[in-house]
């Protein structure tokens, strides 16, 4: 705090702010270096220039198609697995039975392979979104509720006992006191998570679909278009990159109490 | 001299000749000594052939060609193993579907990512139909006899190696499963085949012939004693039932020998049929014909003589 | 007694308490036996960790006596009761709440909503305590002692039948101190109510209490009871009482040279 | 608090004691009889008797030769996640700059599926256990760097200024103050992340093994041998139960004081 | 002027600070001018929220003052220093650890390791505190009062030259006060030190300090610098002085009537 953090100089600033693209540019150099010097084949690891050239052998639209896909269903993936686990973490921190019974149901989720459930899964909701939305839950839900239950519980002793001194109603300790307090620790689940639901959403793809960026990545390579499999593992980054971004900005926007001080 | 073998998929009974040599001590005898890793996928095959991770393999000759159209992969086929495809419509047999004109309309079940799914229209085509006639949907290869038994779908996709699988998957639910290969219906070209790396082909060539020679002898035991053959290959992996390997290898024979092998000879690519199968590798994978000389994707100078 | 045990508002008996259960743990506070009256004010002084802010808490219903107990109008306290506001000795605001909030608190977290007049009280209140321009403030944008203050004031704001106060102005100046203090009586006058009030300032427990209940040093019990018998409404000038006088010093006293425990 | 939360009676207490193991006994004797009543076949949900029974198909030896195969590189996979995510969050803690650059670096590592990459890691280390331990490493650093990240910026400003007002090295206050501090944020990411090890061993023996559960599970499921592959699964679910608790464990024996009081 | 800045040993030139960068926000504290000596004890005493923390806190380098300077002996102060010593307002202790390590912790801190004489110097000075029996304890195990003890210990045991204090008996009984109070003049004694003392006891401003500097009302700035000639030693009998009472009464009327600052 005592020294400034922001370097003084106009050049150091700009260096300061456009760093991590600088950081990126260079790093693609250095790829690209690496594959022209060393001759690496396509198949191991294509250079970016044949990235960007595989890029434009696919029309926009179908990028567009395959982009959406992927979106649509992490997004509905990481929606509903908010919607279960932050019930969730409420009813096992309220009840210690739940807890103990609940958790290890939990982590036995978690911890199943989803090709060994893909074909129970699709028996019972069909090849469509229904399935991919479960799988891509699956995989989010759980960081989630480790983090909203490991936040609740951290509330400060007092604040709860300012709570009980009040004699409310137990959801209100726990929206008004328990979760502004976990704010911090769910956003940290969330970021978390919203990696995760690309990942499902690649994952449910693998299983079961047409389109998504997932299916054309695994599709491309089974093809041996290894350049074009890249392609859309940037735009699968890209996603990635700009869902967490939104995380932060909602955090920022609507709990900027919730964020570290800055000085 | 060690060897490492590449599978393109889990070990199973179409598998089986690698594992008949070394139990039958076929690769001993000539001074071999194979280990054997397995693979995922055809691609994957390839990709750890031709980095060096494996010298020699089995794989699609299809996927090779496809990948030496567009990328100069450094891995070539030395022998054939299936001289026909071995793609296939299965359906029940309640549902009436007996040919694959009847597949009109109906809906038609397949993983995501197999070769089959570029072979689909070529076969619709030979047989009167269009990719707008069935109702095609993807899901999980595990996912997909259940679908056909449940009657989720009419008819799914899936290799003949698969059929016996099927057939006990059917009868457990008491029902009965027609196979509708796609060999027999106008899809005529070279399938899985031994690979093998360029670079152990340079450096080994006395390597890979021995093996190579072994090799072709492992196949005929393989397909004369299925169920020796089996045998060995659940004392190898203990997690194959022999039983079921061997129903495996006897539903594939014709796989490996059938009229093709009987004109030509068992080891044998025969040139038309190599452009004919390049054609439809081509065709499928929407690549032009000119990106590759079929030619360039074998060498036969390894077999025995 | 047992005409006072029926009039006594709040009545403990024998409380004691030990947080830690091993057998041969001390105890924390131990036979405190007191009866307050209804509108009584009485004040709590004991040397630092003497069990005040144990007592209190037990008293609050937020902590179960180990040894005794306690009733409010002969019902035993094993919970919080809805009549009783707290003070806290830590000001124990919520980081994600402006001050206004804060003081609001209390009606949103235990009815979900407050109305315009409530707001308006809330408003009388902090600009009681000086507070009117940091109504839209954060916690952290607060000197310690104004954020004292916005604790006292949201005590205040549930008008409690029993308000039970731990150090409220421990860490605020003589002046504004002193004017709060009086504050709190004149809210006691108008709206009477039973106050338990913990504090470290002998001057203070005078001038605010009916009785002073004098703690011995840890294991806190009771030393000594004293009536102050200060006429009301008391202000600025009772320090100059010579009665005053006397109690502060019987109190200093006690505090000085601890006799035994009777 | 003030209610008892412990049931008073003794049957209550053992009701509460055993609910977990309860709760499960119940979930599986409702499956085995949905199972048996509604004719379910194997091949979509097996019957829990099938599964044991598939249990006892496969010798004691190899189960155990698989379990270890998959518990060996999860573990080493975890233990090199924590080797990597701490000192990364130090770095990035401590140098807003190295935060910018890393952290959308780190982003689309955590976004990129591993069988895209699978071809580069396995030539450049191998099929052995480097490759597996690194896919598990990759599967599983992200949770413990954000949650590290988030924790160590939450510290109250206060406990920051004691140590700036002791002029102490950057260093101590990092481990004195913040790395402390993070405790129950840490122990939440290792949470998450011990049972996305268990994934990141599976996922590493698609790519490349010849044991392990989660081979075993993918070659039971090639071969339609359904029950067996639950069997298997229900050994993945076990090993991820234990390292989970032994998580728990760690942090009650270790970090007591990081641990929610409980009244 | 020259000569005075020339021995003095803290000096503040015109300092202020607004927390807020906006132009019309109002000043936390405004324009004080003030040169401690070496070895000078000076309390600070001024309303609720006038910014005596906000002084402090400059002077300690953890807080850039928006106007004016401070300076340590001719050093601008930018950054905390070696020489001093804090008790912060609030206990802020480190729950991980028990009291003793917390007590330790500036030397583990800052130099990675303490010698077993500095654990019997941290020994001693808790006993001095009344914590002998608490030093395996954790802080939350600790009273208020107890908590603030240890972080005023903390702050002894590193002997710095510089000594910041917080309101840091403020949450402690009469007696323990005057005999922690007078512990620190002793150690004041034995081991000079230049002493910034914030209070809100004006007798607790007299007994101990050099000169007291009086604090209007926010923004605070100096209403007076009053010096306090009462010998050395000081024990509990100087509050009998004639001298002593004067001092008060001055420094309430300050308070109770505050002038307008010259
Ligand atoms: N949570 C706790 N766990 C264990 N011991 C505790 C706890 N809280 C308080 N104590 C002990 O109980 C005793 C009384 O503490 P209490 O807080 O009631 O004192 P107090 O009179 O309020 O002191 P102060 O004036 O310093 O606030 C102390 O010795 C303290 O160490
Ligand atoms: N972090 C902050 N951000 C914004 N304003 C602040 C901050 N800290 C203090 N202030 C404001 O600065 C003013 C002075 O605060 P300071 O803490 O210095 O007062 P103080 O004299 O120490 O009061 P007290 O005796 O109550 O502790 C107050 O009006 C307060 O609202
Ligand atoms: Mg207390
Ligand atoms: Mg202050």
């Amino acid at each position: 705090m005592s020294q400034a953090s922001l370097p003084k100089s106009a050049l150091g600033r700009l260096l300061y702010r456009f760093a991590p693209a600088l950081f990126f540019i260079v790093l693609i150099a250095l790829w690209e270096l690496v594959c022209q010097v060393g001759n690496v084949p396509n198949y191991i690891l294509p250079a970016p220039s044949a990235i960007v050239s595989a890029f434009f052998d696919v029309e926009i639209s179908r990028w567009l198609t395959h982009l959406w896909a992927t979106l649509r269903v992490a997004l509905m993936g990481f929606a509903l697995s908010i919607l279960i686990a932050i019930p969730l973490s409420i009813g096992m921190i309220r009840s210690e039975l739940l807890n103990r019974t609940l958790y290890p149901a939990l982590i036995v989720i978690q911890s199943t392979p989803v090709v060994a459930v893909a074909p129970l899964i699709i028996v019972l909701l069909g090849t469509d979104d229904p399935s991919r939305v479960l799988i891509t839950c699956l995989i989010t839900f759980f960081p989630l509720v480790v983090s909203t239950t490991t936040g609740m519980l951290e509330t400060p002793p007092e604040m709860i006992e300012l709570s009980q001194s009040l004699r409310a109603p137990r959801y209100r300790e726990t929206w008004q006191i328990r979760i502004p307090y976990a704010i911090p620790h769910i956003f940290s689940g969330l970021r978390v998570s919203i990696t995760l639901a690309i990942i499902g959403a690649v994952v449910a793809e693998f299983v079961a679909a047409e389109k998504g960026l997932g299916y054309f990545i695994q599709f491309s390579t089974s093809f041996f278009k290894i350049p074009q499999a890249f392609a859309g593992l940037i735009f699968l980054a890209a996603i990635s990159l700009l869902l967490f971004k939104s995380v932060q900005w909602i955090q920022m926007y609507f709990f900027p109490w919730s964020l570290p001080k800055k000085k | 001299d060690k060897v490492t073998f590449q599978l393109d998929w889990l070990p199973g009974g179409d598998k089986a000749p690698v594992y008949v040599g070394i139990q039958e001590g076929f690769f001993e005898a000539l001074d071999l000594d194979v280990s054997i890793a397995s693979g995922r996928g055809s691609t994957d095959a390839l990709t750890k052939m031709a980095t060096g991770q494996s010298d020699i393999g089995s794989s699609d000759i299809g996927a090779l060609m496809a990948a030496k159209a567009q990328d100069d992969v450094p891995v070539v086929a030395v022998l054939p193993y299936f001289t026909q495809a071995p793609h296939a419509f299965f359906a029940l047999k309640s549902s009436g579907i007996d040919s694959i004109e009847k597949l009109d309309g109906k809906k038609v079940a397949t993983s995501p990512f197999t070769s089959s799914n570029a072979f689909l229209p070529l076969v619709l085509k030979e047989n009167g139909l269009s990719d707008s006639d069935i109702k095609l949907v993807k899901s999980d290869p595990g996912a997909l006899g259940p679908m056909m038994i449940t009657g989720n779908t009419d008819a799914i996709i899936a290799w003949v190696t698969n059929t016996a699988l099927f057939t006990s998957q059917a009868a457990e639910a008491g029902k009965e499963i027609v196979e509708l290969p796609w060999s027999s219906a106008g899809l005529s070209l070279y399938s899985s085949s031994l690979l093998a790396s360029e670079r152990f082909l340079e450096e080994r060539p006395d390597v890979a012939k021995r093996f190579i020679k072994a090799y072709k002898k492992s196949i005929e035991f393989t397909y004369s004693y299925p169920d020796k053959a089996g045998e060995a290959l659940h004392n190898i992996v203990p997690e194959v039932d022999a039983g079921i390997a061997a129903a495996q290898i006897k539903s594939i024979t014709n796989l490996v020998y059938n009229d093709v092998t009987e004109k030509d000879g068992f080891g044998q690519f025969e040139q038309t049929r190599l452009m004919q199968t390049w054609d439809y590798v081509a065709e499928a994978n929407a690549l032009s014909t000119d990106a590759l000389d079929p030619k360039d994707a074998v060498n036969l100078n390894y077999l025995p003589d | 007694m047992t005409t006072q045990q029926q009039t006594a508002f709040v009545c403990m008996e024998g409380v004691g308490h030990k947080y830690d259960l091993s057998p041969d743990a001390p105890m924390a506070v131990q036979d405190i036996n007191l009866n307050i009256h209804r509108h009584e004010f009485v004040a709590v002084v004991g040397p630092s960790g003497c069990g005040k802010s144990t007592l209190l808490r037990m008293v609050a219903g937020l902590l179960i006596p180990s040894h005794g107990s306690v009733s409010i109008f002969n019902n035993p306290v094993v919970e919080p009761r809805d009549d009783v506001g707290i003070v806290f000795q830590k000001a124990n605001l919520l980081p994600w709440l402006n001050v206004k909030k804060n003081v609001l608190f209390p009606l949103k977290h235990k009815y979900g909503r407050y109305s315009k007049d409530d707001e308006k009280r809330a408003d009388e209140l902090l600009k009681m305590a000086g507070l009117s321009q940091f109504s839209e403030k954060m916690p952290d944008e607060l000197s310690g002692g104004m954020q004292q203050r916005v604790g006292i004031v949201r005590a205040l704001l549930l008008n409690p039948d029993i308000l039970l106060m731990d150090e409220p102005f421990s860490a605020l100046d003589a002046l504004t101190r002193e004017q709060i203090g009086f504050d709190l009586l004149k809210i006691w006058h108008e709206k009477p109510k039973t106050v338990l009030f913990i504090t470290h300032s002998i001057n203070e427990a005078v001038l605010l209490a009916d009785r002073i209940l004098v703690m011995s040093k840890r294991p806190g019990s009771v030393l000594d009871l004293i009536k102050v018998d200060l006429p009301r409404p008391r202000t600025s000038k009772t320090i100059n009482d010579p009665k005053f006088v006397a109690l502060t010093d019987t109190i200093r006293g006690h505090i000085y040279e601890p006799s035994v425990p009777a």
